[in-house]
């Protein structure tokens, strides 16, 4: 079980001091690149087009690569981009063929220092290697081949000169996937609060060691696997949204687990409970609202950017737009609203908080996912997560206090419920209050139920 | 006498025991199974199906309905068999070689079955074998695959490939489904349907099997 | 020759007037949208994937432009759009077959009119016909059966409902091609100046003649072929930015012609000269920018959105991303940017004239296209151009007061330009100081040069 | 005599007059026309690309200093017949079937013949028949092809498609670009090459004639 998380006070206590940018404990990259020094800086991430990854394949899916990020950095020239981060997540062949990972990332290093010395663009890489443990039934998250490729890549990608490591980490996730469906929130807290810090635990100090064999920072995690998948899931009328708001916010302790272990941020963009994580740890977070249309649609387009330190767009294939392609859009528009953001910032604290306040405003009060990502309701909610001691009793305040949030604005209409959204909250209220005090007691409850053919307890140090 | 209007409310709030009990009742009351089926069951299924097209419902209270639904079915079924009463239809279902992202595949199964589909859930990462032995042996009507990723899309064709070189590929109707595939993927591979939603799958199913 | 165009006052002389959203001659639409009455719409345009266009081809085209504007207004449904626009810009055989560009506008307005009465969706529908009549060389601009067909579809539009009728006209660009190539500026401003307003004249009576049969809106018209050309060539680094950045307010006459006639906007989104159409004469405009990285690549993201009453993408094809297909994904873009830039306005004029601000000054020392879409330049120039009454007397105008505008701003700093848009910049003063006071005279230097067998004087109202 | 330095600078500068006249008078002075050509003139002509690819000069610095080079080249071309030299190559262009767009097609034009390339100018709209003539007819080394619209981009495919039916495929590369083009789509139409540029494009020329 991961130690005691000693957060109490927050890094940011202030909501003027809760600002895009800036962060109290910024990152350094090589080539110049500093995130959270002031500056928004832009975090692309481009993937294939449709194409089979095989070994007939493998020269061509380079040479998509080699041309994207050229045509990456010589947009990023021409449009005096003053410094901006390059996302590379493999997929799973490149993961579990760690060749092919490290060809890629080879590649990558080579074009950002290219472009470096001959225009002076500062350019940062983040590795991010796809969790792959899932990839058997049950997961193995401690052994297998799975694992042993996957420290294979952190550790060749560190040597091959990446800057950030990074992961969407995915332990508790095949037994949160169903009880997502199914609105079982007492499962969803158990994997949030007590298998995923577990997880999360083993896996991020594995990370911050494999990083130690060079100079790359240990940077972030994500639950995409959670909290995304039922944001996806709530876009698409298909769960509520005030259960997905709820997950989102349980979804922070395990976070807070990477940075307890070494982790030093930015988290990833699509960790959108990120501002979350920069209110207690202080380190700088990456974000994605509207500019991440081309990997899924949100509600939460512009509050996602109020307190972000890098912007991004998730992911997009390299297909051919009428312009150009399709990366090469997408950083050109991540690049024009980080210069709004930094104008405003440039000119004083105040008309940055302004703009901060405009992009919450105009989110806020239309979906229960966006209202728990308004700076003052993290605030609130995160000096009670830092109070408890425990991921899961983190967890299990986390619920309680999201939920007494999303009903008083209900109430006092600062949000619009609609009416199916509000039973829903009634529904939860029972559930979360119901929460047993201590883990072990939730443990034992949990384990009995869970079919083995699909999880396995010891993967996560518990005795069954 | 069995309450026929009770059985329909119980499956409608998804109350397994309940609903479970009430078609034990019936039964033991000698109530005809199929009048069961068709006056309280289906139509508490249907309303379920409008509750949640009109924005009513969620996922949740569709799979918690539709699990009460099962539990009386499953009280009814040996007594349909006899009255030779069939299932709707069967399902093979599973994301194609490579791909390890279940929660849409498990949205449609679940969905299927709610639908009063058999189910044959072929997991992640299914070889295509696995789809033509569904297919030969267990004669589903319909093979659902679903892919999240672009890269392995083009195993659904080595799927509707294989199911073709085993001489099977009339036997059944080919869906396929998943973030990244399009109608026009689906005519090029030559599946027979494609649906971009979860519901939209039921549909498509009921449609190939003539039920719709 | 186009009369007298009497626009001195401007129509807005108070810099503090000239924002975002809010024009004196606003435009009213059926399904209750409004332009310029104080809120940015988005405006969103889509067009097809690589396809052949032809009757076997037919159907399943129809069926990509169903799908795609159900999914539209689906998600602006979602997102809670106030209020939005569609832009039909047909294809070429679209426009030589208006049985098929009439096909695919009932299809939109039909869409628009059930979700309007669905879900009291307001949207509406702008036609633009693409202008057909360069292809034949020389160009027949006033007969032949690229007009007739032209005109078919304008009037068929109009009766299928089309809310707006636009074009980007093409008058002049068989002269102005070769000339923005070679950097030819006197040959730029007989194009500009003489045959396109000339052209617009005929044309926009034409147009606005349609209207009338029905309740469609004139809207407006774009100097694409002409100031998009040579931007897309400087974008390239092909030609001077300083010259493309002249092109630019060169195209603001020909432009007024429009709205003289009768049109009453919106101005085209890819007309960036759109804002010197706003000062001039109060018409909404619509502006394209960052978010229209998926149709070109522009050094004006943001710069663009200043005084904008419509926000567009330009143009993205119905292509797969990994969220969705393109359009919808800008859609959304579009989306969240207006809701930016209406929330800031909702709060008082001085916040919406702040992010307006923003906007502006986050791009406009970077590159003199830019820097002509500064306000308080756009506000002196139109000053400067109103007090002309023809007009070739406007372009020249334009000509002599944006180059000393570039100037001095190159001269104390606002304006960072290399050395070689120095050179640009000493090179084209003579040419500007030289241009003849008198039309007659330029039009006597200029016709004996033009080749005939691509350009006929006649087709202009010129006495060879 | 004859200043080469001269003759070096006004092509350098674009001063078609000056050129001329120098390339005349060094005629006149019986100086050997190759000479002139190998250290005055492409010498000239490749400071003058230097400066373009270190975006010093623009497209129209580059077509002026082409037009005065082609003035001087005129001047001394028969005396290079009599010599044996031959021209670089030829090009045959155009914009595809249903095209219209010629900005770029012009400005590539413009460039391969700065390039030192004979030019054959098909035009817009052009007919697939036209290209094959001009490959078997003026006996053009390459063939490049122009579109701007998605939808036009198939007719690159017919022009190569005709170019096979009629036997001279062999004869020409083929080469294709505009907007929506890519390296992908040439491949898969089996063009020869694909350049995203103009300057690209007389790169690609030269390749393919083995001058590079
Ligand atoms: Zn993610
Ligand atoms: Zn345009
Ligand atoms: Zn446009």
């Amino acid at each position: 079980m991961p130690g005691p998380v000693a957060k109490s006070p927050l890094s940011i206590q202030d909501l003027d001091q809760f600002i895009y940018g800036s962060t109290p404990n910024p990152v350094h990259c090589r080539r110049g690149v500093e995130i959270g020094t002031g500056t928004v800086v832009p975090e692309i991430n481009f993937t294939l087009p449709p194409i089979e990854i095989n070994e007939s394949t493998w020269s061509e899916i380079q040479g998509i690569y080699r041309e994207t990020i050229d045509s990456i950095c010589q947009r990023a020239v021409a449009l005096e981009v003053p410094s901006f981060l390059v996302e590379f997540e493999t997929l799973p062949p490149m993961t579990v063929n760690p060749d092919w990972g490290v060809d890629i990332t080879r590649i990558l290093v080579e074009t950002l220092d290219r472009y470096h010395d001959q225009y002076g663009l500062k350019g940062a890489l983040r590795l991010t290697p796809n969790d792959n443990r899932d990839h058997e039934r049950p997961p193995l998250m401690r052994r297998g081949r799975y694992w042993e490729k996957m420290v294979e890549l952190f550790e060749r990608g560190v040597a091959e000169g990446a800057d950030m490591l990074a992961i969407e980490s995915t332990g508790g996730k095949e037994v949160c996937d169903d009880a997502l469906m199914t609105g079982d929130l007492k499962t969803v807290v158990f994997a949030l609060g007590v298998l995923s810090p577990r997880d999360m635990e083993f896996l991020w100090k594995e990370m911050v060691r494999a990083c130690g064999q060079g100079e790359t920072i240990p940077s972030g995690d994500t639950a995409c696997g959670f909290a995304n998948t039922a944001m996806a899931l709530a876009d698409q009328n298909l769960i509520s949204r005030v259960f997905a708001a709820i997950v989102r916010v349980l979804s922070v302790p395990r976070n807070l687990v990477a940075y307890e272990v070494g982790a030093l941020g930015p988290s990833k963009d699509c960790a959108y409970e990120g501002p979350y994580v920069k209110a207690i740890t202080g380190v700088p977070i990456s974000m994605e609202g509207k500019t991440s249309a081309c990997a899924h649609l949100t509600h939460m387009g512009n509050i996602a950017q109020a307190v972000c330190d890098c912007w991004s767009n998730e992911s997009v294939q390299a297909v051919r737009l009428l312009s150009a392609s399709a990366p090469i859009a997408y950083l050109e528009q991540l690049a024009y609203d980080c210069r709004l953001m930094n104008t405003a910032s440039a000119h004083s604290s105040e008309d940055a908080i302004r703009l901060r306040d405009w992009l919450v405003e105009s989110d806020a009060s239309l979906d229960p996912q966006a209202y728990v990502l308004r700076p003052d309701v993290v605030l609130r909610i995160s000096k009670e997560i830092v109070e408890e001691e425990t991921p899961y009793g983190q967890v299990r305040r986390a619920a309680q206090c999201t939920f007494q949030e999303l009903k008083r604005a209900n109430e006092n209409g600062l949000l619009h419920l609609p009416k199916r959204e509000q039973k829903w909250l009634n529904r939860l209220e029972p559930v979360i209050q119901e929460l047993p005090e201590s883990e072990a007691d939730l443990i034992e409850e949990m384990l009995p139920n869970l079919d083995r053919s699909r999880f396995l307890p010891e993967e996560y140090g518990l005795s069954v | 006498m069995v309450d026929k209007k009770a059985l329909y409310q119980a499956i409608l709030e998804g109350d397994a025991n309940q609903s479970k009990s009430l078609a034990e009742e019936a039964v033991k009351e000698g109530v005809d199974p199929k009048s069961l089926l068709d006056e309280s069951m289906i139509p508490a299924m249907d309303e379920v199906g409008r509750l949640f097209e009109s924005d009513e419902y969620f996922v949740p209270e569709l799979l918690i309905a539709a699990r009460a639904m099962r539990s009386a079915l499953e009280v009814i079924k040996p007594l349909l068999a006899e009255t030779g009463a069939k299932p709707v239809g069967s399902v093979a279902i599973g994301t194609v070689k490579g791909d390890l992202h279940d929660i849409g595949k498990n949205l449609v199964a679940a969905m299927l079955e709610g639908g009063g589909f058999e189910i044959v859930d072929l997991g992640v990462d299914a070889d295509p074998a696995l789809f033509v032995s569904a297919v030969k042996e267990k004669g589903v009507n319909v093979v659902a695959l679903s892919a999240l990723l672009t890269t392995t899309m083009p195993g659904m064709k080595k799927v509707i490939e294989e199911l073709e070189s085993a001489g099977v590929r009339g036997q059944t109707k080919v869906m396929v489904g998943g973030a990244p595939v399009t109608q026009r993927f689906a005519e090029e591979i030559g599946a027979d349907g494609y649906s971009a939603s979860a519901t939209g799958a039921v549909a498509l199913a009921r449609q190939f099997i003539g039920a719709a």
